[in-house]
């Protein structure tokens, strides 16, 4: 198959999870913030393949299957989430989501 | 030298390919017209054979209008992804032992995720018209085409148990003795109705009902960007002709007296012939008959199909 | 097929960034399912075919689908695309960029030396097949799979409850009737 | 199929109904209620009795059956089972209280009725009933010490059961405490053991003990010394006797129940059933009997001076087992199961008895209020005759009369019994007498001095049981005759398998005889005097409390020897005194301290919890970058 050096196959998978971390980090718009916890998760499961193909071994890729699983999951309630969060208050803004502070400060 | 082959095959393939789907669009019309009593198209050629090339010259050489108010990006990608995801499928098919792209090991596999592709191109070209006609047809297209994905994967992986792989070549092997769709007779109907709905062929053609829609997701469209839904509808009945042709039944396989290829086509063309009787005779369904049709009775059907499958073939190991 | 990785590498990381910096919603998705494309042919170079036709077959072809439809039915138009771009500011993306920055550094660098003290081949070995994954998941890793079942199972009610959006009766007679079914079962549940 | 692997049942039935009753308890009417809450028992009665036949018809081979249902938990292989174990000793127990629970709860349909805590009661009950048999039936020391604080749970629960009134749930409390203290020794003790023996089985310690230990081992002594203490608080002797008096604030039937028949006995099973370290440290055995000896002196004394009728009945139980701990004193083991059985029978009878007189009484628990009843509630005064009788031991004709003549023997012509012995149990025979018939003779003799309310005699669910009783408490003494009379000794015999016989000095038989005939003139003076002095000439008994000798010692034993005042002067006085003056402490300031830190903390922190998600997100992105930065750098 190939013959890339195993850290530079994680550093493509790090450089993903930085970009969708900094995704999560500068977006306001809820769905973008979504968007980029995918990403995340995608990169996360790139690790698991790196893992599973560097040692030959499935494990990793059934572990990708859980995350695909988990990920299909928190997607349908995240977007539920976002549908009815844009119903009560018509933004996508989650800095207008803040009503869990703490009301002494 | 095996690269130059293996190109030489992948060119005549599409060529071969595109030349059908294009000559599809006269034999639809000649056999609607047998079927409903009438002439159909006759008067360029002989029997109105160069029908066909008249309609390739109108596509190409018509104004390929952009609409002012559309997303001109999505609205120029949309198109094109049907066609790739299409033709991309064709990869996998294993025409005759020799003929055939690649020898993919999770064939079954990528003909589904390619046929999840499709669904974007009716999305985005209805998001992209900024219509709302077209967008409710995207929508409608959509939702159709991904819960219909759903028991297409499932019904295909009765055939995947009984061969023990993803490969579309073993599949045919393993027919050697049977064909599958006698004993996945289930699968094979349901896999039918999902591939009807997944090239949104008529009946199921209900995101781009012209009398309710006016043409939905591709209302906008013209030229040859319009060609390319119309001719990826022709390639995705192709396919999905092949593909059960060769998952249920015995792809090239046939008595010796015809070579492998004639009988793939025979087979081919009979289920194209079937697609198009479909279409001259049955009428369309309501959109909640067709997703409660899809999610209440076909996929607990496929779901048991699949049961009784694995309980037989695991009872047989024992 | 080095060249293929590395090419897939550049397309998965500009794509990547793209969805993540794009004004447009849809645009990013689109660029979204590149990425995601990209990251599923370097699962194929890697050995997992499985997981690349799953990778397109679930993470673009349906979760992606989802969002496209999220982002359809709330349909803000060019007034989002202008608020995005009012959202992002210096100070709004300058100190997380810096922190990731670093973070990233780090990681190079952590690479770099374990590198350096180890060396690691890169793949040689052949395709881990379908077979060998599913054989592993329903014997090792069935508890696993069934809690995915259930968690799935879960995430499907939770979706649907939290997607569900009251009945609205447009006719004033209906409204009336349902207002005093829900008085009566509020009657109910205090007596109950 | 074997009877015996039905053991498991009679534990069974008891706990189905306490869940039953816990769970749906409110929800059910009362007739359901009492009939879970008896029907369980009885069931249990049942199967203990079907058990019991073929135990006497087939003897298992080793003299014993034991089941295990299964392992407890496991460390280090120190794993005791939940296992269930029946010999002799223990079926004699469970038969005891299964029966005696059974005619209780039958008692309880009816005494308790209308009651608010009606389903609360039945639960509590049949959960006493699941303990006590799990305490007799424990094949290790750790499930006995489960059954052990069950019973002390159920009974703490019923002595409170009426826990609106704050003196029921002062005396609860204080019966918790008292016998807490006791349960600490004993489970010290049980680490002793666990040192020695790495194990906690009964059997095994037994068979191991006599190797390990020689005679007088300070091992035994200590391990002796403090079961016994747990013992002893269980079954309210010196030092810790003061609970008992006071729990008569639970319900009668739970006086009758756990305070007179069955959990007040737990420590003579005990210490029968751990009988081998007893013999093993001859200064503790000596020990029990002085305890003995002097708990029955001293609770006679102030039974005498009570006027509460449930209290006569309290010192009465104390100084009953007081007699219990004079035989496993002097070695006679089986004297002291014998006691045992035939006072469950006749204390259980008395307190319903008084149950009965105290219910048509309107809750008027004085005697001197009381009086003339004997006509008017003839069932009761008859029922109640027999089990004063069986108390007083009179001679012949009562079983009271066998098991107390059989300790009072044992007492003086055992090896270890001695002339000091007998006397105190003497005088205590000869105060039982006297303080019985004074019960007897002011209740139910004399001019009525209130109406009757409420017959008992009516209610036919508490009549029966005081007649099953009372023919138990005349005829129950019938299966050990006295050696000098015959020798038929059925009840010693069937027990020999695992309690040892009693040794008896050489040449003493011939003063059986004689023995028996002062305890009969004995008893009958003490009739006479009783009578005397509360029917024939009442001011008789004023005349000798308006003496010197009777100002002064009538408050005191009224008061119990004055023992509850001791402790609170001694412990209890002390250690509010200390906590008062240390109210302050500079501890309390520390933990004031680390409070004010939290709030100021908080109001720190608080600061952060601004509801701004990125702000959070970045947050942990600054702790993952620490994080790494300390495992790359430090």
């Amino acid at each position: 198959m190939i013959s890339v050096p195993v850290h530079v196959q994680l550093l493509l998978a790090s450089i993903l999870f930085l970009i969708g971390l900094v995704g999560v980090l500068i977006r306001r718009n809820v769905i973008f913030m979504l968007m980029s916890v995918e990403i995340m998760l995608n990169a996360a499961g790139l690790v698991f393949i790196i893992g599973g193909a560097h040692w030959h071994q499935a494990d990793g890729q059934a572990m990708v299957i859980f995350i695909l699983a988990m990920a299909a999951a928190e997607v349908a309630v995240g977007l539920a989430l976002i549908l009815q969060v844009f119903h009560l208050h018509k933004t996508v803004d989650v800095d207008c989501l803040e009503e869990l502070k703490d009301t002494q400060s | 030298m095996n690269t130059v082959i293996h190109i030489i095959m992948i060119i005549l393939i599409l060529l071969v390919l595109l030349t059908i789907a294009a000559g599809l669009i006269y034999v639809e019309r000649r056999m609607l017209a047998v079927w409903q009593d009438r002439y159909g198209p006759n008067r360029t050629g002989p029997f109105g054979l160069l029908q066909v090339l008249a309609d390739m010259v109108k596509i190409f050489f018509k104004e390929d209008w952009i609409p002012p108010f559309v997303d001109k990006k999505v609205f120029i990608i949309a198109p094109t992804i049907v066609m790739m995801a299409v033709l991309m499928s064709f990869a996998i098919i294993p025409f005759t032992p020799k003929i055939g792209v690649v020898d993919l090991n999770i064939g079954v596999l990528f003909f589904l995720a390619m046929s999840s592709m499709g669904a974007y191109s009716v999305v985005l070209a209805g998001w992209a018209s900024n219509n709302k006609y077209a967008l409710l047809g995207g929508i409608r297209g959509a939702a159709q085409m991904i819960s219909y994905e759903v028991f297409m994967g499932l019904s295909l992986m009765g055939v995947v148990i009984l061969a023990g792989s993803f490969n579309l070549r073993d599949i045919v092997e393993a027919q050697r003795k049977i064909w599958f769709f006698i004993p996945q007779i289930v699968g094979f109907v349901i896999f039918f109705l999902a591939g009807l709905a997944e090239t949104h062929r008529l009946p199921f053609d209900i995101p781009e009902a012209e009398s309710e829609l006016i043409a939905g997701y591709h209302a906008e469209y013209s030229g040859m960007k319009f060609g390319m839904f119309f001719v990826g509808e022709y390639l995705g009945i192709s396919l999905i002709s092949a593909l059960v042709t060769t998952l249920y039944f015995g792809g090239w396989l046939g008595p010796h007296f015809l070579p492998p290829i004639v009988w793939f086509l025979i087979k081919m063309f009979a289920f194209i012939l079937l697609f198009i009787l479909i279409r001259a005779t049955l009428p369309r369904p309501r959109y909640d008959q067709l997703m409660s049709l899809g999610w209440k009775l076909l996929l607990p059907l496929s779901l048991l199909n699949l049961l009784v499958t694995g309980a037989v073939v695991l009872y047989g190991h024992l | 097929m080095n060249l293929v990785f590395y090419i897939a590498a550049l397309v998965a990381i500009f794509a990547t960034l793209r969805a993540v910096l794009h004004k447009h919603a849809v645009h990013a998705l689109l660029y979204l399912i590149v990425s995601l494309l990209s990251v599923a042919v370097i699962f194929f170079i890697l050995g997992a075919p499985f997981l690349a036709a799953l990778e397109v077959i679930i993470y673009a072809g349906a979760i992606m689908v989802l969002f496209v439809f999220v982002v359809m039915m709330l349909n803000r138009g060019e007034a989002a695309v202008q608020q995005e771009k009012e959202w992002f500011r210096f100070r709004t993306w300058a100190w997380p960029s810096v922190l990731v920055l670093i973070l990233f550094v780090e990681w190079v660098y952590m690479l770099w030396r374990g590198s350096a003290q180890q060396s690691f081949a890169g793949v040689t070995q052949g395709p881990i097949q379908p077979q060998q994954v599913g054989e592993l998941l329903f014997t090792q890793y069935l508890l696993g799979v069934e809690m995915a079942a259930m968690m799935l199972m879960a995430g499907i009610i939770g979706a649907y409850h939290i997607g569900k959006q009251k009945q609205k009766s447009y006719h004033r007679y209906l409204e009336e009737k349902s207002d005093q079914i829900s008085i009566s079962e509020n009657k109910t549940q205090e007596v109950i | 199929m074997d009877v015996m692997h039905f053991l498991w049942l009679v534990p069974a039935f008891p706990l189905a109904g306490f869940l039953l009753l816990a769970l749906l308890g409110l929800r059910l009417p009362a007739r359901a209620i009492a009939w879970i809450g008896t029907v369980s028992i009885g069931l249990a009665a049942l199967v203990t009795l079907w058990i019991g036949l073929d135990f006497l018809q087939q003897p298992p081979a080793a003299g014993h059956y034991r089941q295990v249902l299964w392992t407890w938990f496991n460390i280090n292989g120190f794993a005791p089972a939940i296992a269930l174990y029946l010999d002799p000793l223990s079926l004699v127990y469970i038969f005891v209280i299964t029966f005696v629970s059974f005619f209780i709860h039958l008692y309880s349909t009816a005494f308790m009725r209308g009651d608010e805590g009606y389903p609360r009661f039945f639960a509590y009950m049949n959960l006493f009933v699941f303990s006590m048999v799990t305490l007799v039936l424990a094949d290790n020391l750790l499930l006995l010490y489960l059954g052990w604080e069950g019973v002390g749970l159920c009974s703490f629960l019923l002595i409170g059961f009426w826990y609106r009134d704050e003196a029921n749930g002062y005396a609860a409390r204080k019966a918790f405490i008292v016998t807490r203290i006791g349960d600490t020794a004993f489970i010290i003790g049980l680490f002793l053991l666990v040192k020695q023996f790495h194990t906690l089985d009964i059997q095994d310690i037994l068979s191991q003990a006599p190797q390990v230990w020689a005679i007088g081992a300070a091992g035994a002594f200590w391990v002796s010394l403090l079961l016994l203490g747990g013992a002893v608080g269980k079954s309210a002797q010196l030092p810790l006797q003061t609970w008992l008096p006071d729990a008569m604030a639970g319900p009668t039937p739970v006086s009758a129940l756990i305070h007179a028949a069955t959990m007040v006995t737990a420590g003579v099973y005990l210490i029968a059933r751990m009988h081998v370290l007893y013999s093993l440290s001859p200064t503790m055995q000596l020990v029990v009997a002085i305890i003995g000896v002097l708990t029955l002196l001293i609770a006679g004394f102030s039974a005498l001076a009570q006027r509460d009728l449930k209290r006569i009945l309290a010192y009465s139980t104390i100084s009953q087992i007081g007699y219990m701990f004079l035989a496993l004193g002097v070695g006679a083991w089986t004297a002291a199961v014998f006691h045992f059985m035939i006072h469950a029978f006749f204390k259980a009878l008395l307190f319903l008895g008084a149950g009965a007189v105290i219910m048509a009484m309107e809750e008027e628990h004085d005697i001197f209020k009381m009086g003339g009843l004997r006509k008017k509630m003839p069932i009761t005064f008859w029922t109640f005759l027999a089990g004063s009788a069986a108390l007083a031991a009179v001679p012949i004709i009562t079983a009271g009369f066998y098991s107390k003549d059989l300790i009072l023997f044992d007492a003086l012509a055992s090896t270890q019994g001695s002339t000091w012995l007998w006397l105190g149990g003497f005088i205590g025979a000869f105060i039982t007498v006297l303080y019985t018939f004074r019960m007897v003779f002011v209740t139910f003799y004399g001019e009525q001095k209130k109406v009757i309310a409420h017959d008992p005699e009516r209610e036919t669910a508490m009549m029966i049981p005081l007649m099953v009783l009372g023919v138990l408490s005349i005829i129950g003494g019938w299966i050990e005759l006295p050696h000098a009379w015959a020798h038929f000794t059925p009840f010693s015999h069937f027990l020999e398998s695992c309690l040892p016989a009693t040794q008896l000095k050489a040449g003493v038989e011939s003063w059986e005889l004689w023995l028996q005939l002062l305890t009969a003139i004995m008893v009958i003076v003490g009739i006479y005097w009783s009578w005397l002095a509360y029917v024939k000439r009442p001011a008789l008994a004023y005349q000798l409390k308006q003496t010197a000798w009777g100002r002064a010692l009538y408050p005191f034993f009224y008061k119990g020897w004055m023992f509850d005042q001791l402790y609170d002067t001694l412990l209890v006085k002390p250690v509010v005194w200390l906590s008062r003056i240390d109210r302050h402490d500079f501890i309390d300031y520390i933990y004031e301290g680390f409070g004010q830190l939290n709030i100021g903390i908080n109001k720190v922190f608080s600061r952060t919890q601004n509801g701004y998600l990125r702000w959070y997100l970045l947050c942990v992105v600054g702790g993952v970058l620490i994080i790494f930065s300390l495992i790359l750098f430090v």
